[in-house]
């Protein structure tokens, strides 16, 4: 068994702490619960935030949270190059934090969208990605309110430039800018999205398909390979 | 062309969970002071024409029937200057 | 303000009291001076008028009720029954399950959003307060015409509270259903049901034993919501003029839920809970006498230290206030501590408000002066009960005559099924469900668009034996058949949840039930209601499935109008192995269809009598609960053994809508011919107890000797493949067009 | 006890489906005259003291950070009368 650590974050209201957990360890990774009032990261080599409602996503998804005392560990952790990935809430709460630029609103159709959503990945020169190929196809579940990515043109211009995005939708469910679906810092280590992929990772539970595997697999080779 | 501001606040005896949750978060942030928090919403409606008493009425109209849920909410309106 | 003590209540005893008001009858009012000697207090008065009221006490509707425990099959699975929170199953493994669905409509015509939001916290409360983790949501909704004006400002409404209330609660929703009618156009119905899951010696009830224990007011606070009977009390009684307006609209917080939901687990976990009840319809009424009655028997209560959102809150309204998301709890004094510990932990507010005696008396106090003074067995279980007058309605035998024999049939048996699958009522849900969060906690093994939800346990629940079990649940109503034959009607609505449960594999265990109705006081709607119940629990007892709790939903009528006759019914089952469940429709190419049951011309309340010629007349399909039972233990050997890869039960639109329906499961056609003569019967025929299997083509004879061996009548109809639904001699639809006329319907309506 | 309100809005060049959708939905509910309709947020920020340039200097920091996303939003922060 290797030492691979990734750890899970809870805050109040997270919901999908659980499956990320699951696929942590369905990958071979030990998976660290973190807790949102702990100033303590455990000693973890990478970081989950999970999806949810944290703070009931009053205010604005992610707003509230990211002032939480874990994250003043994690903000600095991830600036020094600490894996993280954030689906989701996860993603809204790095945008809200600035690890990541743009911010995640309201969808264009104003509904709520469940869906299995076929994607595409841009680029996988991530931890999180390097299991997938540029141009590679994957359906992995979307569920959210607020998961239309906007950014002012400068911004969108530089992530496109740098090779930032990391996943586009296929058939866009939000109204994403450029139908941006995932994108990563510049250093590469913090990745952000709306998919899911812990719900895509059991042929028996979840979406159809276990398309989700490759960004837990590749987090736990990237670690053993560290 | 002018410009109409309605805010649209819940009735004060309706439970308030956002503005409730936002107050709960603000000490922890290092925010002192606050009593409560209430959150509402703010439309800007542009018209196409001058805010006289008819296009108000309307707005009015528009306020009740539309941006306001009047059995959880109040609205007021005003011409932005 | 006086204040209205009991010491008050002596002396004065000729004051006028608003119990009309409140909705009391002369002789309950009697009866309440009766059981007190006195005149009530106006306290008092608040906790009979709610808890007396037709939604606590079920006084209409408990003399026929009692036939779902008079009737109640034998089951080793029941391990509590009616007349707790919710009933609860044993599914093996050393785990139970509790389900149970409850309505909101009212509140839900009112504000759309917020009325089936709470509806969803209400009923998982009833859930936590088992001592289970609640695991899935799920919605029976029905509304008016689907393009009438009004639809289109409620459906967008509920389904927008049921999304953001459940899918912020982090509970996947796996199923339920959307009708309409236009009997629904002021009067939506909304049940929502709640599963959970906890482990079998682990039970929580609602009870208060152990004098000395302290009582708990924990979640939410409590403010002016749910509670303009109250103001009239507080204002009528004591001349007061302007009272605050009080709002009868509940707003709900699901982020506190949320916590209050982790909280409850972990107070569960540490062992610190000896009784615990939700706060419902009631509030703090009906908490402190249902838990003071189930305990020791008495309970002393400083009213005064609720804590308020809202200061001037007097005791009356305090009592009736309905605010959301608040539990009660009774703990011993030595686990007080660790008991707020976790409350906080999860910031919780958190309140000792009262303590357990062994006077027998409830007794409550407002700064020191005594408002309350009952046995509180006489408002909890003591309440009025009525035989109610009731007789057959008036038009129902000609209702029953008019026969859809004598319709008109189509010619263009192609464009019936269009038509058909193209309709409201049979069209896609997808514009509702993909609201839904259907796959978090990833337990989710099918949901939408699945004959029955099933969820995965064994993952569930730190510290769970390992088992690899799973349970299946479905919802299912029909008020058009109900309104043709109401006995009938119930037995149709079960068996359709049990027959959708059995499609998965899974083994029906137990029901829940939530009745629709108009009003009581009606005697022709009193009838539907004792023919549904009586229907109801002849089935239950014939298919060996107990009702282990429910909800009775009366005054659902506009004016004189009632809704249709609304008995809706949710099954569970079980499955050994959730890895053998067999999933919806079509999945692979080469599987052999066979129709399984037999067809009869049934037309009447039929989806094709409705679409066709707007009729609604004649009698129902005959139930035939044997063959039901005997497809269904078909169904759950198949799964086992492997047989299958995929299945569908046939229902509203019959074998046609179900060969559609099957096609666009995963987008794989079909090619069949008609097992019959007359292609308009076999196609649209509405018969019970029949469903489609695809059978792995190796094991087709297996299959249809274990139809033998079960007395289950089978046809081999054609083989699965293609991108076409062919019925040879008879019509040929590309899947890619089934999906259009499928999917626009909605959108087109509601954008 | 002051009331301070903070009123917050999206960027101009953000996209504003809620505005649009009430927009387009309004001549469908017989209303015309309007040319264009943005949807914002409108706190009550209630203080347990009075409004003084040290209280606005709290408020407008809680806005910066916490009430508005400056990446998205606008506000603008007044005492209430
Ligand atoms: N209100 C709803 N909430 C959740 N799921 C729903 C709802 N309405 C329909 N569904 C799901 O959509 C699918 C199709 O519904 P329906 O055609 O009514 O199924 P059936 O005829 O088998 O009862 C089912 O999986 C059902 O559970
Ligand atoms: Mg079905």
């Amino acid at each position: 068994m290797s030492g691979a650590r990734v750890g899970v974050v809870t805050f109040p209201g997270t919901l999908d702490d659980q499956d990320a957990a699951r696929a942590v360890r369905l990958a071979g990774a030990e998976a660290v619960p973190l807790w949102h009032a702990d100033h303590d990261l455990k000693g973890v080599d990478a970081v989950f935030l999970p999806g949810g409602f944290s703070y009931g996503d009053y205010l604005r998804c992610g707003a509230i949270s990211r002032f939480a005392p874990l994250m003043e560990e994690l903000i600095p952790a991830a600036r020094a190059g600490l894996p993280v990935l954030g689906t989701c809430n996860g993603f809204q709460i790095l945008c809200e934090a600035h690890l990541l630029p743009g911010a995640l609103t309201r969808n264009a159709g104003l509904h709520y969208v469940c869906r299995d959503q076929k994607l595409r990945f841009e680029n996988v020169d991530t931890p999180w990605t390097s299991d997938y190929a540029p141009g590679q196809e994957v359906v992995i579940p979307v569920k959210h309110g607020e998961g239309r990515f906007v950014a002012n043109e400068t911004t969108i211009t530089g992530l496109e430039a740098n090779g930032q995005v990391v996943l586009r939708y296929v058939g866009n469910p939000n109204g994403s800018l450029n139908d941006i679906a995932g994108i990563r810092n510049e250093a590469g280590n913090v990745i952000g999205l709306m998919p899911h992929p812990e719900h895509a990772v059991e042929e028996l539970t979840g979406a159809p398909g276990t398309d989700g595997l490759g960004f837990f697999t590749s987090i736990m080779k990237a670690l053993v390979n560290a | 062309m002018a410009r109409v501001i309605v805010d649209v606040m819940l009735k004060p005896e309706i439970l308030d969970p956002q503005g409730q949750a936002i107050a709960r978060a603000l000490p922890r942030l290092g925010f002192a002071g606050v009593s409560a928090v209430r959150q509402g919403k703010r439309f800007e409606v542009d018209l196409e024409g001058p805010a006289d008493d008819a296009a108000l009425a309307e707005v009015r109209k528009m306020a009740e029937t539309l941006l306001a849920n009047p059995v959880i909410e109040d609205f007021t309106l005003r011409v932005a200057e | 303000m006086t204040l209205d003590t009991v010491g008050r209540a002596h002396e004065t005893p000729d004051e006028r009291q608003p119990y009309t008001e409140l909705g009391m009858k002369d002789d309950e009012y009697a009866r309440v001076r009766e059981i007190l000697g006195r005149r009530p207090t106006s306290s008092e008065l608040a906790i009979y008028s709610v808890m007396w009221s037709e939604h606590c006490s079920y006084k209409s509707s408990k003399v026929h009720l009692r036939q779902f425990s008079t009737k109640a099959p034998k089951s080793d699975a029941l391990l509590v029954g009616m007349g707790e929170n919710a009933g609860v199953v044993d599914i093996g493994d050393g785990w139970a399950a509790t389900f149970k669905i409850e309505s909101h409509n009212h509140p839900s015509y009112v504000e759309p959003h917020q009325g089936a939001a709470t509806g969803v916290g209400g009923i998982v409360r009833d859930i936590m307060s088992m001592g289970a983790r609640p695991i899935a949501v799920m919605d029976s909704l029905r509304f008016g015409a689907a393009d009438a004006p009004d639809t289109r400002r409620v459906l967008p409404g509920v389904v927008e509270g049921i999304s953001s209330y459940g899918n912020c609660l982090g509970l996947p929703n796996i199923g339920g259903e959307v009708a309409f009618d236009p009997c629904y156009i002021g009067n939506p119905l909304v049940n929502a049901l709640c599963v959970g899951l906890l482990r079998k010696d682990k039970i929580k009830l609602a009870t208060a034993p152990g004098p000395g224990n302290k009582v708990v007011l924990f979640g939410a606070l409590t403010g002016p919501d749910g509670i303009g009977g109250a103001s009239v009390l507080a204002s009528a009684t004591f001349e007061e003029e302007s009272q605050a307006k009080r709002p009868s609209v509940q707003v709900g917080d699901p982020f506190m839920e949320k916590l209050l939901i982790e909280c409850c687990l972990e107070l569960f976990e540490a062992d610190v809970v000896v009784g615990i009840q939700d706060l419902g319809a009631a509030g703090v009424s009906c908490a402190t006498t249902e838990l003071a009655a189930k305990g020791t028997g008495g309970m002393d209560v400083r009213l005064d230290l609720v804590p308020l959102r809202d200061p001037t809150l007097r005791p009356e309204e305090i009592l009736m206030s309905e605010s959301q998301e608040r539990m009660m709890a009774v703990v011993t004094p030595d686990d007080i501590d660790a008991f707020t510990a976790i409350c906080n932990k999860w910031d919780i507010p958190v309140t000792v408000i009262g303590e357990v005696t062994d006077t027998g008396r409830l007794v409550m106090t407002w700064h020191g002066e005594t408002i309350v003074d009952i046995p509180p067995g006489t408002a909890a279980d003591e309440g009025p009960v009525y035989e109610r007058p009731l007789h057959e309605p008036a038009g129902q035998s000609a209702l029953n005559a008019a026969d859809p024999a004598m319709l008109p049939r189509p010619s263009d048996l192609r464009a019936a099924l269009l038509s058909v699958l193209g309709s409201p009522n049979i069209a896609s849900k997808e514009w509702v469900t993909s609201q839904y969060d259907r796959y978090v906690r990833g337990n989710t093994v099918l949901a939408q668009p699945a004959d029955a939800g099933v969820l995965r346990i064994g993952e569930i629940m730190p510290g769970a034996t390992t088992t690899n079990r799973g349970i299946a649940l479905a919802t299912d109503g029909n008020g058009r058949y109900a309104k043709l034959d109401p006995y009938a009607g119930a037995q149709l609505a079960l068996a359709e949840a049990y027959r959708n449960v059995a499609m998965t594999g899974a083994v029906p265990l137990a029901v829940t039930n939530c009745l629709n109705f108009g009003s009581p006081e009606d005697p022709e709607v009193m009838w539907q209601f004792a023919e549904a119940t009586r229907g109801l629990a002849d089935a239950c007892r014939a298919l060996g499935v107990p009702v282990t709790g429910g909800n009775v939903s009366f005054y659902n009528q506009t004016g004189s109008a009632a809704v249709h006759p609304t008995p809706v019914v949710g099954v569970l089952g079980v499955l050994d192995d959730v890895g053998t469940r067999v999933r919806s429709g079509f999945t692979e190419e080469g599987a052999r269809v066979v129709l399984l049951g037999e067809t009869h011309e049934e037309f009447g309340g039929s989806a094709w009598a409705q679409v066709a010629h707007d009729h609604l007349g004649g009698l129902p399909p005959a139930a035939d609960l044997p063959a039901e039972q005997a497809l269904a233990k078909v169904m759950a050997a198949a799964a086992s053994r492997g047989l299958l890869t995929g299945a569908h039960d046939l229902s509203d639109g019959g074998l046609a809508v179900a060969l559609a329906e099957a096609c666009l499961a995963q987008g794989v056609g079909c090619t069949v011919s008609l097992p019959g003569d007359d292609a308009f019967v076999d196609l649209f025929s509405e018969s019970s107890a029949r469903a489609l299997a695809a059978v792995k083509p190796e094991a087709f004879a297996e299959f249809v000797e274990l139809c033998h061996k079960h007395d289950v009548a089978c046809y081999g109809l054609g083989v699965t493949g293609g991108a076409s639904l062919v019925v040879e001699d008879v019509l040929e639809i590309p899947v890619d067009e089934l999906r259009q006329t499928h999917q626009a319907t909605l959108p087109a309506i509601f954008g």
